[in-house]
């Protein structure tokens, strides 16, 4: 939408926040999760149910000694973490809550999502180099080998979603889903083998579940932030909890039809008042963010029962399976568009 | 065109600020009781051996590699993707199809090659 | 006040002549190969902005096949520099100009 | 521009280009096949017979119509086919020169020829490019083909070393001709040469012109004239022998046939003659004299290359038809010549390092030890020399001569001259070929090989060839034709 | 609105000839790299002044997402703070100096005054037009897909050579 600039700020600023505290509240629910999954409670201390655990945590790290390690390179050492947590709250800038209601809306929006994933590889790299130790190097160049060539199977993956609807833009994307009651036109439906590589190539740029091999503990001593300490340490954490709840509001843009309430015509015929009410906003709003709950659920939930990948099986699924069938599934979707039409 | 993209700037500033904000009180705060054996990079307890920049093996470097070529294909694919729908409207599905079948069967053999000629093997 | 095409070229022009200067006066193999990049990114804010002003597409199309060039040749470029570092680290590395006048 | 006749032209277009489809398909089957039978030895089999078809349909399209295909971006028959089979009749005669060659140096190695195949898929493009965007795209693929093909076979430590300095020169001047194109692109509003001519102001802006000079850079580094011929001498040194014969030919007749179009057809003025008339002197000179001092064969080869780029350029300063169409007869007699001589050194090489520590001397009496080396080593050299019953005579007359014609004598002068001086090399050779006594412990005595019957084949058929362009005038009527 | 294109020219235009300066002197190669980074970013600022946004996309994806990994990559795999440098004879520095500084006033004369031959600046959206995707995409499938399909070659020929020439033991 077009406001002044002052008002794209505050919502910018309104939304930054609320990716913060959903980061908190991601943070404490994996924990829960996980406690309930290994049949414990989690942590149940501090306030009611625990809740603000999460926010005990973020005083601890800022009181926490700041360690840079000798004949490290101090500015990179910080710049690494800050890249991460930027490109982070950036990628949430992209995507639509409601219809109108997005920050930046551009013609190319989706290629820009894909632009930032590929500098995030920069911070990995570069937490791994500036540490200045063998276990963060290999580490960091490990990670970032990994992202990059799961980005590749992203990459085609968006592709075939653009291919249906034909336009790079987000809203354009969320919108073209809109048709047969606004739940089977969804791109699931029309794309299903593009909707799991995008899910597993997610999970493997975020570098989660199955694919958190370089941060592994009993792999690399920890990974690129071994030589991390205080609030540094706790910006790369923030960096991938913000990451995967903004990777599971892309999934759901892409493929589970963003906003869109899933009856919405039969909806809105029933009440014609509400065609373009601010309820109708704020329903919207709720359905996007229940969807990216349920999202984030599954990547908390896939966390905790999948074994992790070993280096070279994560490296040749990416290269010799994804890749392949990413090819070939852009290609499958073009040829059926042809055929149709 | 550009005034699309400032919300998209500011929102990077705004990233940004808070970013250094963060840093920055944790900085101020936390203590600065450094000792050299505190500051050595850590190897599980050992004495860190060797300079930690030395040579690691060519396999990232073919990764990359790999990695750029076909990052440069998909951005060619772009364009089509978008376009298709045109193309089709226009009756030329075909014509497009054919072009773009040929210039994805060359970078699927680059891919081919890659895998057996041991570009890709992480033994 | 407008911007005009001129800013753009003299620009552009400015971003070649470092390029140019960086290739002859660093002696460091990366750095050659970074300032040949350079180069070839202010010849492309040169043709993106003719290819605006005279409204016509090619210029455009031609940057896309820059880029791609110089994707291959920044491979085959770092590939050649790895094939003589990775023997020469070991080699007495004095032996790099080897073929005289 | 409407959708619905995009490609109604393309299956026509593809007819005519067919060399182009040729090879190009035959380099992606080499590469299928390469990666699952490494080393196979039918590999050179399948890149000779690819590059033969493409020879036989480009000369069978030579006498017909100038034509346009793909939007006006390639030029086919005339002058273009002309062009084209020159390229691949080197690349013929360069593929069955390397299989015996390749597999004596033990680098026996696939890739070469799918490599080979795609450098003549970048000439035949440069060659008969008529859009700006195309002759880029054409050279650069061709350029990187062959940075690849100088890096490949490492006998030695020289050939990394000096496929990287041709990489980085070549990336730099790739830089120059890049800005040459912006700026003409500019200047005219189009990328079409054809086009470009008639939309260029009255004697052209300051920015036409400067865009033409760097654009001429990039010309004369790829042909390697003289300022900017440092990297010829490692790089012919360190690159395989028969590599280099294609690499000296192939490439310098694709970046003349595109530079001479630009000339021909997109320049208005004739300024340009003085320029390059300028160039074709220091060319010359410098090749020839440093060529003197050279105690390596295959350094001496290099500069002698570097002198032949200064007599075409004389051919190109004349601005006349008569000048181009000299220049691309001496082309033809050149790339016979050269490939002629690197197969000869190709096959004289004992000292392990592809001829790059090889001197002169140790080739005493190799004459008598080898006949048939000796003799076609001996016409190569007197028609690069330019003796008259050989195609080297006609083919140095069909560039002065035009040069006299448009009133460049003293350039003809400075030709003639220089050529004199370059017999004494060339027939130094000769000398020690033959008058030298074999000294026991040098190479020449210890050589027990037998020369491998393709190469003896290339060899004398090279030999017929330039007797054959000495004396009949056919060929010089045929290039006449085009302009 | 605050941020008109001349202000974002001018921001773009003078820190992307910063970070070229930065990349030449920085003694580090992976600082000069960092550099070379922020210089692209620039450069895709000023595509997106010119409005070809989708260029402007692509420079950040292709190059600086992609190029300047490999980049960094090797710097990292090499080590190559001490890289030998490539030896120059010095009398080689002069001539270069006069060169470039020749180079410069000529290049900066004819960009700064010679251009009235091009009428005014395009028109907002006619610019944008000029520079979308469909534009770009309609043209790069039938005009230009031959040299489409030869960059296809290239880039293979690039991959199999990069492959042989790095994994060949040293010699």
């Amino acid at each position: 939408m077009d406001l002044a600039w002052y008002w794209t700020a505050l919502i910018a600023f309104v939304i930054i926040n609320f990716l913060l505290i959903s980061a908190s509240v991601l943070v404490y629910a994996e924990r829960k999760v996980s406690g309930y999954m290994q049949n414990r409670p989690g942590p149940n201390r501090v306030g009611p149910f625990g809740f603000l655990q999460p926010f005990a945590d973020v005083v601890k790290l800022v009181f926490k000694e700041n360690i840079v390690p000798t004949l490290a390179n101090p500015f990179v050492h910080s710049l690494a973490p800050m890249m991460m947590v930027v490109i982070a709250m950036a990628a949430g800038a992209l995507i639509p809550f409601a219809r109108g209601v997005v920050i930046a809306d551009m013609d190319v929006s989706i290629l820009v999502l894909l632009a930032l994933t590929s500098i995030s590889v920069y911070g990995v790299t570069l937490a791994g180099w500036s540490s200045n130790s063998k276990y963060s190097l290999l580490g960091g160049l490990r990670s970032s080998a990994q992202m990059i060539s799961y980005e590749l199977s992203m990459g085609l993956a968006v592709l075939s979603v653009v291919l249906i609807s034909s336009s790079l833009n987000m809203v354009t994307i969320v919108e073209d889903q809109a048709g047969g009651f606004g739940l089977f036109a969804w791109n699931v439906f029309r794309n299903p083998v593009g909707c799991i590589l995008f899910i597993v190539t997610a999970f493997a740029e975020t570098n989660r579940a199955p694919f958190d091999l370089p941060e592994a503990e009993q792999e690399l001593v920890g990974g690129y932030h071994t030589e991390y300490s205080g609030m540094k340490f706790g910006m790369f954490f923030l960096a991938e909890y913000v990451n995967f709840f903004v990777a599971s509001f892309v999934i759901v843009t892409l493929f589970f039809g963003g906003y869109l309430l899933p009856f919405e015509s039969v909806i809105v015929a029933q009440f014609p008042a509400l065609a373009d009410s601010y309820l109708l906003m704020a329903l919207q709003v709720l359905t996007v963010i229940l969807k990216a709950g349920f999202f984030a659920y599954v990547f908390i939930w896939v966390r905790w029962t999948l074994p992790r990948f070993k280096y070279t099986q994560l490296m040749t699924l990416g290269w010799k399976y994804l890749l392949p069938l990413a090819l070939v599934n852009a290609l499958v979707v073009a040829v059926v568009l042809a055929i149709l039409h | 065109m550009l005034s699309d993209f400032t919300p998209l700037f500011i929102q990077l500033l705004i990233a940004i600020g808070l970013s250094f904000t963060l840093l920055k009180a944790a900085a101020l705060i936390g203590p600065k009781r450094a000792n050299t054996i505190k500051l050595t990079s850590y190897e599980s307890g050992m004495d860190p051996i060797g300079s930690a920049r030395d040579r690691y093996s060519v396999k990232f470097y073919l990764v990359a590699m790999i990695f750029i070529v076909f990052d440069v294909e998909v951005v060619f694919l772009y364009p089509w993707a978008v376009t298709f729908s045109e193309f089709l409207d226009a009756g030329v599905g075909l014509g497009v199809l054919s072009v773009v079948f040929l210039f994805v069967i060359i970078l699927a053999i680059g891919l081919l090659y890659d895998i057996k000629k041991g570009g890709l093997e992480f033994d | 006040m407008e911007i005009t095409l001129n800013w753009y070229l003299t620009l552009s022009a400015l971003l070649f002549t470092m390029g140019v200067l960086g290739f002859l006066f660093r002696r460091n193999a990366i750095m050659m190969l970074m300032c040949v990049e350079l180069m070839l990114n202010s010849v492309n804010i040169t043709l993106v902005a003719f290819s605006q002003y005279l409204g016509d597409v090619s210029g455009q199309i031609l940057v896309f096949f820059v880029m791609s060039v110089a994707a291959a040749e920044a491979a085959v470029g770092l590939a050649l520099i790895i094939a003589i570092f990775r023997g020469k680290l070991t080699v007495d590395v004095t032996k790099i100009n080897l073929f005289k006048y | 521009m409407d959708l619905s006749q995009a490609y109604a032209s393309m299956t026509g277009d593809l007819a005519n280009t067919m060399s182009l489809l040729i090879v190009a398909l035959a380099g992606l089957a080499l590469v299928v096949f390469d990666a699952f039978k490494n080393r196979h030895a039918a590999t050179p089999w399948i890149a000779g017979l690819a590059l033969t078809a493409g020879f036989v349909f480009e000369v069978s399209r030579i006498g017909s119509a100038e034509g346009m295909a793909y939007y006006n971006m390639l030029r086919t028959g005339g002058s273009a086919a002309f062009v084209n089979a020159l390229v691949l009749g080197s690349g013929v005669l360069s593929v069955i020169l390397t299989a015996p060659y390749l597999k004596r140096i033990g680098h026996n190695i696939g890739e070469a020829y799918s490599m080979i195949l795609f450098a003549t898929v970048g000439m035949l493009v440069l060659g008969s490019a008529n859009n700006l965007v195309t002759v880029f795209v054409g050279l650069e693929t061709m350029s990187i083909c062959l940075y690849i093909l100088t890096g490949f076979i490492r006998s030695g430590p020289g050939s990394t070393e000096s496929a990287f300095k041709y990489f980085l020169l070549g990336a730099f001047s790739t830089g120059f001709f890049l800005y040459g194109i912006a700026l003409l692109y500019g200047a005219t509003g189009t990328m079409d040469i054809s086009a470009m001519r008639d939309t260029v102001a009255d004697g052209g802006s300051i920015v036409f012109w400067a865009g033409v000079a760097m654009l001429l850079v990039g010309f004369l580094f790829k042909v390697s004239a003289a300022p900017f011929h440092m990297w010829t001498p490692d790089v012919y040194q360190g690159a395989p022998t028969t590599i280099t014969g294609f690499m000296s030919t192939a490439s310098k007749t694709a970046a003349f046939a595109s530079l001479i179009l630009i000339l021909n057809v997109a320049l208005p003025g004739e300024r340009w003659s003085e320029v390059l008339a300028v160039f074709a002197v220091i060319t010359m000179v410098l090749g020839n004299v440093i060529a003197l001092s050279q105690s390596n064969i295959k350094r001496m080869l290099a500069y002698s290359s570097i002198a032949h780029a200064g007599y075409i350029l004389v051919g190109l300063a004349a601005g006349s038809a008569d000048g181009y169409s000299g220049a691309l007869f001496y082309l033809m007699v050149y790339t016979i010549m050269n490939i002629g001589a690197f197969g000869v050194i190709a096959l004289l090489e004992w000292d392990k390092k592809e001829g790059s520590e090889q001197t002169l001397d140790s080739l005493a009496g190799i004459g008598y030890k080898k006949p048939l080396l000796g003799w076609t080593m001996a016409v190569f050299m007197f028609s690069l020399a330019g003796f008259p019953p050989l195609g080297g005579f006609l083919g140095k007359w069909a560039v002065f001569a035009p040069a006299v014609e448009a009133g460049y004598v003293w350039l003809a002068i400075v030709g003639v001259l220089t050529s004199a001086v370059s017999a004494y090399y060339y027939l130094r050779v000769l000398v020690v070929f033959f008058m030298k006594p074999e000294d026991a412990q040098s190479g020449a005595a210890a050589t027990n090989f037998v020369i491998p019957k393709s190469s003896a084949a290339v060899l004398i058929f090279c030999v017929v060839l330039l007797f054959l362009l000495g004396v009949t005038t056919y060929a010089i009527e045929l290039t006449g034709s085009f302009f | 609105m605050l941020m008109t294109a001349p202000i974002m020219f001018f921001v773009f235009a003078i820190v992307a000839l910063a970070a070229a300066l930065g990349m030449l002197l920085s003694k580090n190669p992976v600082s000069s790299a960092l550099w070379l980074i922020l210089n692209l970013f620039c450069v895709a600022g000023l595509y997106l002044t010119l409005n070809a946004e989708f260029i402007a996309v692509i420079q950040v994806l292709v190059y600086a997402g992609a190029i300047m990994v490999l980049f960094v990559f090797v710097i990292m795999l090499l080590n190559l703070a001490e890289l030998p440098d490539l030896k120059k004879v010095e009398w080689r520095r002069i001539i270069a100096f006069t060169m470039g500084m020749g180079l410069l006033s000529m290049l900066t004369f004819i960009s700064a005054n010679a251009l009235d031959m091009l009428p005014n600046p395009p028109s907002l959206a006619a610019a944008a037009e000029n520079g979308s995707v469909t534009n770009l995409g309609k043209a790069l499938f039938t005009v230009y897909a031959m040299p489409l399909e030869i960059i296809g070659i290239l880039l293979l020929a690039a991959t199999i050579g990069a492959v042989v020439i790095a994994k060949r033991k040293p010699v």
